[in-house]
């Protein structure tokens, strides 16, 4: 059963390992956050599933303060980070 | 299985050292800093794994570690923010050096 | 789990070359806050509960949440500026000496495992489990942070509150005004989401005496839930006392736990060498201050200046 | 190996396949906006899953309502974040993307 878990939690790694792909290449920024926004929610999933594997509640609260804190990151994004309109992303405007 | 993370966080310490030596840019060598201090804190907690029974003390220092560093990184990014108003500029490099 | 540990180190590797040489400086904060996200996962798989509770609310928010509003206030071509080409120098003297640096470095690390091999080092732990009974508390960390060793955390809280006082020296910033955001749907999340953040504050306290959580992730809630009040444009009113207590709120971590100390020491114990049936006591006491004291002053720390209400 | 064991594992398979395709929609679509929509749809439901099919493995209730509330912050987090991404996306001038013959 552990096996299965391990595996499972190595498929979501992989899922990161694409997110990484999106993250890179962009062509936005609102692709990169996005991107982000999505490794905050799979590392949620993998926490959890590790706790299951290694049979640790003590991790369901890690993923807890996680899940709290990844709206920040986000909002602070959204309301701080995101850059001039007028000099923004040439690749994506067509217009 | 603990001397993969102990070879990791030296692979990564050496990547974030030779970012932080060679970046010009002042907001890339924080997060240089930062991923250098994440490397040290990896390689204390492999540490700490390896004893038997698995060793607390060096988890308490890594804690206190962390605290340390967000203050660093706070205060390098605010000297930062002030050398940009004042200079223009997010390197320590003089025009004439380029 | 060798699987697991190999994809980890890969993509952790991945990160850091990205961030610190992808072209733009946001492309480089995103795989920086993505690297910090997966050292929470590298917590957890080494089996250290109270390290991934403060790097989740410390990496994956804190931090990201400095970088992007220190990103917002450069200008966008600086955010964009090709940095790879920016080196310090090039040539083969620079490459001779980065390439010293990683050989060394390496072969340190390789040689510091294997004297460890050698070593068998038995750490700690069994002695610690021995004397965690006259600690007062359950968790060994915390028996560790606030007893054994509580001279460290005393220093530990001393430098946050220096960095402060070394921030605020700088100048000073206007408090943050109403926004005006077209954004009521931020408005509404964050109303929903205060009193979790509270809650959840406030249980990481409490549980720090037996189990992982305690003053430092606690008061990291503690501060993201006043960050992302300033973001949604809320206003934390607290204008006529404000300057007064908030330098209160911002000494009383390091105040309670000195004067706990010293209060010991005329009482013939030593500094802060608690006597055993208060120890427990105590450190509840002065992991309270210290919470509270904490998110003050990581909020501060965010804030970046000392704040001025008139220019606000 | 129980009955709860064999059904919570079910549970987190299907909840990882979801994961998987909303990452798959993450690469594959060609812009923002439907980018965001295979992401919140498939991310939530995956998560959502993760959490029951934990809760059922558990057999306690207090972890059964912590996994809950972990959902429910996620599903908050996910759902009002991707609507300010693409809200501000919008604002800023970013076009959605139209089939092009």
């Amino acid at each position: 059963m552990t096996t299965l878990y391990l595996v499972l939690v190595g498929v979501l790694m992989g899922n990161i390992a694409i997110g990484l792909i999106r993250i890179l290449r962009g062509p936005t920024v609102a692709d990169r956050m996005l991107a982000a926004e999505f490794f905050g929610t799979v590392t949620v999933a993998i926490i959890l599933l590790l706790a299951i594997a290694m049979d640790k509640s003590v991790y369901y609260d890690v993923a807890l303060v996680f899940a709290l804190l990844s709206a920040l990151a986000v909002v602070a994004f959204v309301t701080r980070g995101w850059p001039d309109r007028k000099s923004g992303e040439q690749e994506d405007e067509r217009g | 299985m603990t001397a993969y993370y102990l070879i990791l966080a030296g692979v990564i310490l050496a990547m974030a050292f030779h970012g932080l030596m060679t970046r010009a840019n002042l907001l890339r060598k924080l997060m240089a800093l930062n991923i250098f201090t994440s490397a040290v804190f990896l390689f204390l907690v492999a540490l700490a794994r390896m004893a038997e029974p698995l060793d607390p003390i060096p988890h308490a220092m890594v804690l206190t570690g962390i605290v340390v560093t967000v203050s660093t990184t706070a205060v390098g990014l605010v000297l930062l923010l002030k050398l940009y108003r004042r200079t223009g500029s997010l390197t320590l490099q003089s025009a004439d050096d380029d | 789990m060798v699987l697991f540990d190999l994809i980890l180190g890969l993509l952790l590797v991945v990160l850091v070359q990205k961030c610190l040489s992808v072209t733009d400086l946001f492309g480089a904060v995103i795989s920086f806050m993505a690297f910090g996200l997966l050292m929470a996962v590298a917590w957890v798989r080494l089996e250290a509960p109270d390290i991934a509770l403060a790097e989740a609310a410390i990496g994956s928010g804190l931090t990201g949440a400095l970088l992007f509003s220190t990103l917002g206030r450069l200008p966008h071509s600086e955010a964009r500026q090709p940095i790879a080409s920016r080196t310090v120098g090039s040539g083969p003297g620079y490459w001779l000496a980065a390439g010293f640096w990683w050989v060394s470095i390496m072969l340190l690390s390789v040689a510091f495992f294997l004297s460890l091999l050698e070593l068998q080092a038995p750490g700690l732990g069994g002695y610690l489990q021995e004397r965690l009974s006259e600690s007062g508390v359950l968790n060994p960390v915390t028996a560790v942070l606030l007893n054994f060793r509580s001279l460290d955390t005393v220093m530990e809280i001393a430098v946050l509150l220096l960095a402060v006082a070394v921030v605020w020296s700088l100048g000073t910033v206007g408090w943050p005004a109403k926004q005006k955001l077209s954004l009521p749907l931020l408005v509404g999340l964050v109303r929903l989401l205060t009193p979790v953040f509270l809650l959840v504050a406030f249980s990481l306290l409490w549980r720090g005496n037996h189990a992982p959580g305690g003053a430092f992730p606690s008061g990291a809630v503690l501060a993201a839930a006043s960050i992302l009040l300033l973001l949604a444009g809320k206003t934390i009113r607290i204008y006529p006392l404000t300057m007064f207590w908030l330098r209160w709120v911002l000494a009383a971590g390091l105040l309670v736990f000195v004067l706990a100390g010293m209060s010991l020491m005329f009482a013939g114990y030593g500094f802060l060498v608690y006597p055993e049936q208060w120890a427990g006591t105590m450190i509840l006491i002065i992991e309270v201050s210290a919470g509270v004291s904490i998110g003050a002053m990581l909020m501060a720390l965010y804030i970046g200046g000392e704040p001025d209400f008139h220019a606000g | 190996m129980s009955a709860a064991d064999i059904a919570g594992a079910a549970l987190v398979v299907v909840g990882v396949l979801f994961f998987l395709s909303g990452t798959l929609g993450l690469l594959r679509f060609p812009d923002i906006y439907t980018r965001i929509h295979a992401l919140t749809k498939a991310d939530n439901l995956g998560l959502g899953l993760i959490c029951l099919g934990s809760a059922v493995q558990s057999g306690s209730l207090l972890t059964a309502l912590k996994l809950l509330l972990v959902w429910i912050l996620v599903l908050l987090a996910a759902a009002a974040g991707a609507s300010l991404i693409a809200q501000t996306a919008h604002e800023r001038g970013i076009r959605p993307w139209e089939r092009q013959e």
